[in-house]
């Protein structure tokens, strides 16, 4: 410290820039050749390349930058990083405005535009800033005592009051314009932050070879160092980190990502980070992110994050140009910005007295030194006193003074008396947490050090070390030196071979310290946590409620609540709690931190996958005819199925649907029934499998045929149904509905490979090889006919229902045919492979031209399935059983099979369950719902006269009218039985006759001509 | 197995439609500059799954080794004799790959007992990913540690890309690596890798078996 | 979550799908009472602490796992194949 | 000290000096009546609601933490009855109704907010399904509204309409549901059982249950043993294994589910919204803040934190839903352990021990529960039979087939 220059600086600010007043005239790492033009509510200003808006704003002397949260009172800048409570602003407008963001972290840009936020209607004149004079009501946990009379006034009247009021800045009124990525990492030793100790464990690790990523959130490599006036090695600190940086870029195996947030650690060693790619442009390049999202897998981890400036809890240390000493330095050597005229340093530490040293080498005036230890070194003192400033030793500074910005302090000396001594900047050195967040992310709490009296890291998960500041070891040798162990220690651990070097020599410091956590006699309001608003006295009224618990402390004043997570606030509430409990800071313990350790842009984690591109969209074989015949597609799942194919002179779904329905029933159509699930079984232990899997039996099914099929889950209900197909002696094809297709793959494969491993099964999915087209009408056969090669009988007799064979189609193309049928009428399936499925499609309809086909979608296929009452995902719902849907007497009784004995239960056999049956409005003109309940027609609504409900409907063209299906208690009994459809959520109240739920061709004639 | 070559197409109707459908643009995209991505789409390959019998995967090695000269890879493997080969895809299982379905029209008769076989030409897409930034493009989507330390010639993958299922494998160090996806998804898969490979700038070109 | 897929290498737990506790084991056959099949299907011990479990890598080799975990810390002490294991719980039955 | 606008203005003058502890904060007494076995919300409401309508105020709730440190203190604040089974409707009904009346019955401002619930439907399966859920809820005298688009637009006009993958068609709306302060209903109920005489015991976790002749008769605790006349469970997320201290297995498995909260911003959003096509909830905090969640991680956990699998889920759904989000960054995320049933409905029953009573089994459906749960637990531990509105949260249930499963998934707790 002494070994620091201490003469002024000749001229102390920059005599070319009249526009920045604080900007010194020569130093930091900014590029004065480079100016930047930006605005903060609207006032145009500049700045220099390598400034954050931050230090632009302290440049050009703004020093309010915004109002707090609940007293609305002004607020400045009082840190140089991420832990920022106070200058939070609106960055740029529009659609790419971004309320909430720390000015120390944005990195200033050509036409940046910034905006004050949480004021009205401005920042100077703020009318909600009389909260501040009714602050003695809106003390913590006051809203939870009133507000509540009359009960109705709280949505209406107080709410919508506090919520205007809360809330900070405003989000984006409009999706958001830019695109966001993702990628994934992988390293041996993932090195988190860029200052001294992460700079040293990244280049001892990578050295060694090993696989390095070093992440660090600021915009250039340092930490620290960049901020400080130190020696390493002989060179100065900032030249040692662009030296070590160089090196590191020489690497190939080491990855330098800057601009980028470790926010989170995961289990097993995965880690997610964001990088800010264009953050610090107006807007992104063409193509390129505004960010990306890391998910880094590391086999080690250093964190080498560092450790956050604790304030002093004094009255008034809210007040515009009271700052952390730390980041007074940062300023003035970073971005060689005065943060104030004549400023003053309020300290506990040796530390502090660097910042009076850094001020006065870059030519500020230096007011005074208040160190609240009663003695401090003799050199530091005569430091100060010969730049004339006041020392107070044994005192404190107990409140401040100025309207919107700092104008004096009031200082209580060691004998109690009271001095104001004119400042507008106060910096505050109360020693140094380390950045305990990340490695509490995974659980693990950090544990209390007494000799530097602060959390640091306690056990943490294996493979992960902490080094430096962030493990409490605050000197530069400390770091260098930690650090370089970390890096080649996790190297080593990865196989590789690491040597440490010597340490390099570095100036000396001292780190005599001994906090102060909260001034005796504050003068004026103490804040704890700036950016909630939470003050000393709020602490000290949750501890007279009761509010004990670090936890309880928490939620009951939102201490640490806020977007800093309470970076620069924790503590200090919990040494106010320990000494008015008489309990020491560990036994009242920390919370605990969550991920992200700033927050991060939601896009970021959606990336790609937003609008259209959320999820996948499947197309089915017939998409491109479909498209080019203007067909209305509908989602269904992740599949885009064809719904109906409009043609001209129809005016709305319905008339298309019937026209498509009336066609398959007198003539015939093609549908695309791709989406089923189709899976190959093959082995010789094929049947003995389905037998297990199927709840009906399938011991006699020849080959060549199909067969319907039931598969219950093991609790009784239905999981899917189906048809198996006999293709070979061992060989069966087996569908499922296209919801369900993907569960009960993995269904199969858990009783294969877990519960039935003996048997000899081959499962092969085989639903995108195939496209897959029902072909339903009379005219099916005569259509098929011109597609299936001659040499195939598909004639009634050869071919007949249920039939299933390989056939050739289009001059021997291999095909599978199966006469199946979900229309009730004369149907085939007919699947192609599926590069074939655009000609197939294309054929059929072009071999059913004579005889009037027609495309159909799945709304008609959904008609027709009604009109045959068979059940699908409406009825098949995780709910029923099969004695509900009507299939009870088709189930096995001699075989066992997943889901036997449950679906036995009292409940799913009770003859007053709710089974299937069909629906017929007794006013034939009346419209039918899904969803509607039944009720007896006589009886007043309510749920024990609630008798079932429709779960399907469809307008009928066979019937003209409306049909349904349904579940209604006690249902085949009560055939022609009148009940209301009772539907309040649409207003309907439809008398309806129950009747069988086979509306169409009973006797199954259609089926098999 | 379907038999292109010797198909008398009743018409020209019966054209097999590509995978990608309409999806892929040829030509160059994305940013300026040097194309740091190359997309090959992979038309008209055969493919198809090999299911081993219980306790016969020896016997499967042989028939594979001395009828096609293939050999099944390990785990996580991808065994390839130019455009021929086998790729792993889950215990007892591969996908066999060849220019053509042609190609593959003998194995399910040789493998009779040995494996399953099942075709699966037309179910999936293939496309080849080469360029200088093969590697950082597949990483916005790959979880897989693809690095040459973990991950060359010879390696395969089943994993996911964007949600959608992908097998992959490394064709060679420069690098490139193929990338087989269902057919259904093949359009949302498309969108994802124009999306990812956009900042590097990339160009298209197909190649037919 | 890191499982590692004793097949596939290790992959991120969005991968795998999750069944549960491994340890029940289904009453095969016509004999089986109903009680031991309710308490297959719904009795769960649920342990604060090492569980073996059943996932499936659906989005990989579609393998069906046995995972033992810690339910504590999410620490995972071995993955196996489910086949092994089942046919290692069968060769302990038959001795 | 009663809560009102007096005392707290009253206060202000006299710099806040005269507010006294909440609640009690009791040591253990060697017996009790009843012992409470959790001080989350339904422990503490159970035991308000003993004192209340049963007179029975020789109770203990013992917490092995503090008060509210479960998932009282850790859900996204939802409260609503818009569920679709008979055996949960007049439950949960109840529950609202108990909401509607807390804070003057409690004399604490919960922040009782009626915004409404808001479920989106994206085809017409599901809007039919919403319909039936509604119809079901009207039978019961519940409201429920179904609208189409342009009544989904009138209320949230930001959400993507127009380039989803998913369209919206229309939504599922319960205007009495809402958000409470979480937080608050566990210190409310803390504040009014105590001064209705119950025992808050924190600080005191239960390491052993007592039995003799299959009758219980105390719980041993870290800070000694406690007889008692009856011990009730509350302790969703653990119930597991306290009921293991008995040689009871039960029809739950214990889950991680994550919640998120971005950073505060003005009003955005004034009703409570969930995503029909994807894992996404939301709603505003009065501070501002954007308060949503998604699905469970999917497995067995007893740590509370999730991994980014889901996080990365519950975003993309955020995104496809409302694309103006992108900007707005997440502040936190956190995790809770949920007691996730077999057939995602709780349980609020009797056990095959004397005097042993268990509310468990709420997965994430707890809190909106807390007022009913304690009210019908309270009844079933003082009458010794179940409250009618809960009489279908029996733990025979998977015996007998009388499964409430809302969403049809069956016997795997992770799919509820």
């Amino acid at each position: 410290m002494t070994t620091l220059a201490l003469q002024r600086a000749e001229a102390p600010v920059s005599a070319t820039s009249a526009d920045q007043p604080f900007r010194t005239a020569a130093g930091g790492l900014i590029d004065r050749n480079r100016p930047r033009d930006f605005t903060f509510d609207g006032r145009r200003l500049t700045g220099c390349h390598g400034d954050t808006l931050a230090s632009a704003l302290l440049a050009n002397g703004v020093r309010l930058v915004g109002r707090s949260f609940k007293y609305h009172r002004p607020r400045g800048i009082l840190s140089a990083g991420s832990e920022e409570p106070n200058a939070l602003v609106e960055l740029r407008s529009g659609a790419r405005r971004e309320p909430n963001t720390r000015a120390t972290m944005a990195e200033l840009y050509e036409g940046l535009e910034a905006t004050s936020q949480n004021r009205w209607p401005t920042l100077a004149v703020d009318a909600l800033s009389v909260n501040a004079l009714l602050s003695p009501v809106f003390a913590a946990g006051f809203y939870y005592k009133t507000f509540m009379w009359p009960a109705a006034f709280w949505e209406k009247l107080y709410e919508p009051m506090i919520r205007r009021a809360a809330g900070l800045g405003r989000a984006a009124d409009a999706p958001d314009p830019d695109i966001y990525d993702h990628a994934y990492a992988h390293c041996d030793v993932l090195v988190i932050g860029g200052g001294p100790a992460g700079l040293s464990a990244a280049l001892a690790a990578g050295r060694s070879g090993a696989r390095v990523i070093l992440v660090d959130e600021d915009f250039a490599t340092g930490g620290r160092l960049l901020a400080e006036r130190r020696e390493i090695g002989g060179a100065s600190g900032a030249d040692w980190a662009a030296r070590a940086l160089a090196e590191l870029e020489s690497l190939p195996e080491v990855r330098i990502l800057s601009r980028t947030t470790l926010f989170g650690v995961y289990d097993h060693g995965a880690y997610g980070a964001v990088e800010r790619v264009s953050d610090h442009l107006a807007v992104p390049a063409a193509h390129a992110p505004r960010q990306r999202l890391w998910r880094i897998v590391a086999k080690r981890a250093v964190l080498a994050a560092g450790a956050i400036e604790r304030p002093h809890v004094f009255g008034g240390n809210d007040r515009p140009g009271v700052m952390l000493a730390g980041a007074v330095r940062t300023y003035l050597n970073r971005y060689g910005v005065l943060p104030g005229r004549r400023l003053a340093v309020f300290t506990s530490s040796d530390d502090g007295w660097r910042t009076a040293a850094d001020v006065l080498a870059a030519g500020g005036e230096l007011a005074a030194v208040i160190d609240t230890r009663p003695s401090v070194p003799p050199a530091l003192r005569r430091m100060a006193e010969a730049a004339g400033a006041r020392v107070v030793t044994g005192g404190y500074v107990a409140g401040t003074k100025g309207h919107l910005g700092l104008s004096a302090i009031q200082v209580v000396d060691g004998y109690h008396s009271v001095e104001t001594i004119a400042c507008d900047g106060l910096a505050m050195a109360n020693g140094w947490n380390p950045v305990v967040h990340l490695d509490s992310h995974l659980s693990r709490r950090p544990v209390w050090d007494e000799a530097i009296h602060a959390f640091v890291p306690g056990t943490l998960p294996s493979g992960m070390q902490a080094v430096g500041a962030a493990a409490g070891r605050f000197t530069l040798a400390e770091c260098l030196e930690s650090g370089a162990r970390a890096g080649a220690e996790a190297a080593t651990a990865c196989g590789f071979t690491a040597t440490t070097e010597a340490t390099p020599q570095t100036d000396p410091e001292s780190l005599d310290h001994t906090p102060l956590w909260r001034v005796p006699k504050p003068l004026g309001k103490a804040f704890v946590d700036f950016q909630n608003d939470v003050a000393a006295s709020d602490v000290e009224l949750a501890h007279r409620e009761g509010f004990r618990a670090v936890e309880l402390l928490k939620r009951y004043t939102t201490l640490g609540m806020a977007t800093d997570q309470g970076k620069t606030s924790n503590l200090a509430g919990l040494s106010i709690m320990a000494e008015l409990t008489g309990k020491d800071i560990p036994s009242v313990g920390t919370t605990v931190f969550r991920p992200p350790f700033t927050p991060v842009a939601i896009g970021a984690f959606a990336g790609h996958h937003r609008g259209k591109d959320f999820r996948a969209t499947r197309h089915v074989p017939s998409h491109a005819w479909a498209e080019e015949n203007g067909c209305v597609f509908v989602e269904t799942g992740l599949w885009l199925r064809p719904a109906y194919f409009p043609r001209a002179g129809e005016t709305d779904w319905l008339d298309t649907v019937v026209r498509e329905v009336e066609t398959v029933r007198a003539r015939v159509g093609v549908c695309d029934v791709t989406t089923l699930g189709k899976i190959d079984i093959q082995g010789r232990d094929a049947l003995a499998f389905i037998e297990r899997v199927c709840a009906n039996p399938f011991g006699t099914l020849p080959v060549g045929k199909a067969r319907y099929a039931v598969l219950l889950r093991e609790d009784g209900l239905i999981l899917d149904d189906g048809t198996i197909a006999r293709m070979g002696e061992t060989h069966y094809v087996m569908t499922a509905s296209t919801a369900n297709a993907a569960k009960v793959m993995q269904h199969l494969e858990f009783c294969r490979q877990w519960l039935w491993l003996e048997l000899d099964v081959q499962l092969a999915s085989v639903s995108e090889q195939w496209a897959q087209y029902a072909v339903a009408g009379p005219r099916a056969r005569d259509t098929l006919r011109r597609i299936v090669d001659p040499g195939f009988d598909i004639s009634n007799d050869a071919f007949p229902f249920l039939a299933c064979a390989d056939v050739t189609v289009g001059g021997g193309i291999p095909a599978r045919l199966f006469r199946i049928s979900f229309s009730g009428e004369l149907a085939y399936e007919l699947a192609v492979p599926a590069a074939y499925g655009d000609a197939a499609w294309r054929a059929i309809m072009q071999a059913g031209l004579p005889y009037g086909i027609t495309a159909y979608g799945s709304e008609a296929l959904s008609v027709m399935r009604i009109e045959k009452g068979h059940a699908a995902g409406a009825e098949i719902n995780g709910q029923t059983t099969a004695r509900d849907l009507g299939l009870g007497g088709m189930l096995a009784k001699k075989k066992d099979y997943i889901g036997r004995l449950m679906k036995e239960r009292p409940a799913f056999t009770d003859p007053d369950r709710p089974v299937l049956a069909g629906f017929r409005p007794v006013d034939p003109s009346a419209r039918l719902r899904a969803g509607a309940h039944f009720l007896a027609r006589d009886a007043a609504p309510s749920l024990e006269a609630d008798e079932g409900v429709m779960t399907s409907v469809a307008y009928s063209p066979s019937l003209r009218t409306w049909i349904g299906i349904g579940l209604i208690r006690r249902g085949p009994e009560r055939h022609g039985e009148r009940v209301r459809a009772y539907d309040p959520v649409r207003g309907a109240d439809i008398e309806v006759e129950i009747c069988s739920p086979v509306f169409v061709d009973p006797k199954e004639e259609k089926l098999r001509v | 197995m379907s038999e292109p070559a010797t198909i008398q197409a009743s018409a020209s109707l019966w054209q097999p439609r590509s995978a990608w459908g309409g999806a892929p643009r040829a030509g160059r995209h994305g940013a300026p500059g040097q194309a740091g991505i190359r997309l090959t789409l992979l038309e008209g390959r055969g493919l198809a799954t090999l299911v081993a019998t219980e306790g016969n995967e020896a016997g499967l090695q042989t028939v594979l080794a001395e009828r096609f000269g293939l050999s099944a890879p390990e785990a996580g493997g991808a065994a390839f004799e130019g455009e021929r080969g086998l790729v792993w895809s889950a215990p007892g299982q591969w996908l066999a790959v060849a220019p053509s379905p042609h190609a593959l029209r003998d194995l399910p008769e040789a493998l009779r007992g040995l494996a399953a076989v099942t075709d699966q030409s037309d179910g999936r897409a293939l496309v080849r990913v080469s360029g200088p930034q093969a590697r950082a493009l597949l990483a916005k989507g790959v979880a897989v540690d693809l690095h040459p330390r973990a991950f060359g010639p010879g390696r395969a993958a089943v994993t996911s890309i964007a949600h959608i299922g992908v097998q992959l494998w490394q064709r060679d160090a420069g690098p490139s690596y193929d990338i087989a996806v269902a057919r259904s998804f093949a359009g949302s898969f498309w969108a994802w890798l124009e999306h990812a490979a956009a900042e590097f700038g990339y160009e298209v070109a197909t190649v037919q078996g | 979550m890191r499982i590692r897929c004793p097949f596939c290498g290790e992959r991120d737990n969005g991968e795998f799908s999750y069944l549960g506790d491994a340890a029940p084991r289904r009453p095969d056959g016509l004999e089986a009472s109903a009680q031991a099949m309710h308490d297959y299907v719904y009795l769960r011990d649920n342990p604060a602490g090492t569980i073996r479990e059943l996932w499936y890598h659906a989005a990989g080799c579609r393998s069906w796992l046995v995972v033992t975990r810690d339910t504590r810390t999410h620490a995972i002490e071995s993955v196996e194949p489910a086949r092994d294991v089942a046919r290692a719980r069968r060769s302990g039955e038959a001795a | 000290m009663r809560y009102s606008l007096f005392s707290v203005l009253g206060q202000a003058l006299r710099g806040q000096r005269d507010w006294t502890p909440q609640w009690r904060d009791a040591a253990p007494q060697e017996a009790y009546d009843v012992v409470i076995v959790g001080g989350g919300g339904h422990g503490l409401a159970t035991a308000y609601y003993l004192a209340k309508e049963h007179g029975i105020t020789n109770v203990a709730v013992l917490e092995k933490s503090h008060i509210g440190s479960g998932n009282v203190g850790r859900n996204t604040t939802i409260v609503r009855s818009n569920y679709g089974l008979p055996g949960n409707i007049p439950f949960y009904e109840r529950s609202m109704k108990l909401w509607e009346g807390l804070e003057q019955d409690i004399n604490y401002n919960a922040m009782v907010s009626q915004r409404g619930v808001l479920n989106l439907y994206h085809s017409d399966a599901q809007r039919d399904a919403y319909a039936r859920r509604g119809n079901a809820m009207r039978l019961a005298g519940i409201d429920a509204e179904l609208l189409d688009r342009e009544g989904v637009r009138a209320m949230v006009p930001f959400i993507d309409f127009d380039n989803a993958r998913f369209p919206v068609k229309g939504g599922l709306i319960q205007r009495r549901g809402g958000t409470v302060r979480h937080d608050a209903v566990a210190w409310g109920y803390a504040r009014a059982a105590s001064d209705r005489g119950v025992d808050i015991v924190q600080n005191c976790a239960v390491t052993g249950i007592r039995r003799e002749n299959g009758r219980v008769t105390g719980v041993e605790t870290s800070r000694g043993f406690i007889r008692a006349g009856k011990v009730a469970l509350s302790v969703a997320g653990s119930s597991s294994l306290l009921a293991g201290m008995v040689d009871m297995r039960l029809p739950i498995e214990s889950h991680v589910l994550q919640a998120f909260v971005s950073e505060g911003v003005k009003p955005l959003i004034d009703c409570v919204m969930t995503f029909g096509a994807g894992h996404f909830y939301v709603s505003q905090s009065d501070k501002g803040g954007l308060v949503f969640g998604g699905d469970i991680d999917g497995y067995n956990s007893y740590a509370q934190r999730g991994n980014l699998h889901t996080i990365e889920d519950v975003m993309e759904g955020g995104m496809a839903l409302w694309p103006g989000l992108g900007r707005l960054r997440l502040l936190r995320h956190w995790g809770g352990i949920m007691d996730m049933s077999m057939d995602g409905s709780p349980i609020i029953d009797r056990t095959e021990i004397g005097g042993l009573y268990l509310n468990a089994g709420w997965c994430y459906g707890g809190f909106k529960a807390t007022p009913a749960a304690g009210f019908c637990f309270a009844h079933l531990i003082a009458r010794d039979e179940p409250h009618a509105d809960a009489s279908a949260y029996r733990l025979d249930r998977f015996a007998t087939g009388h499964l409430i499963d809302e969403k049809g998934m069956g016997a795997q707790p992770n799919l509820h």
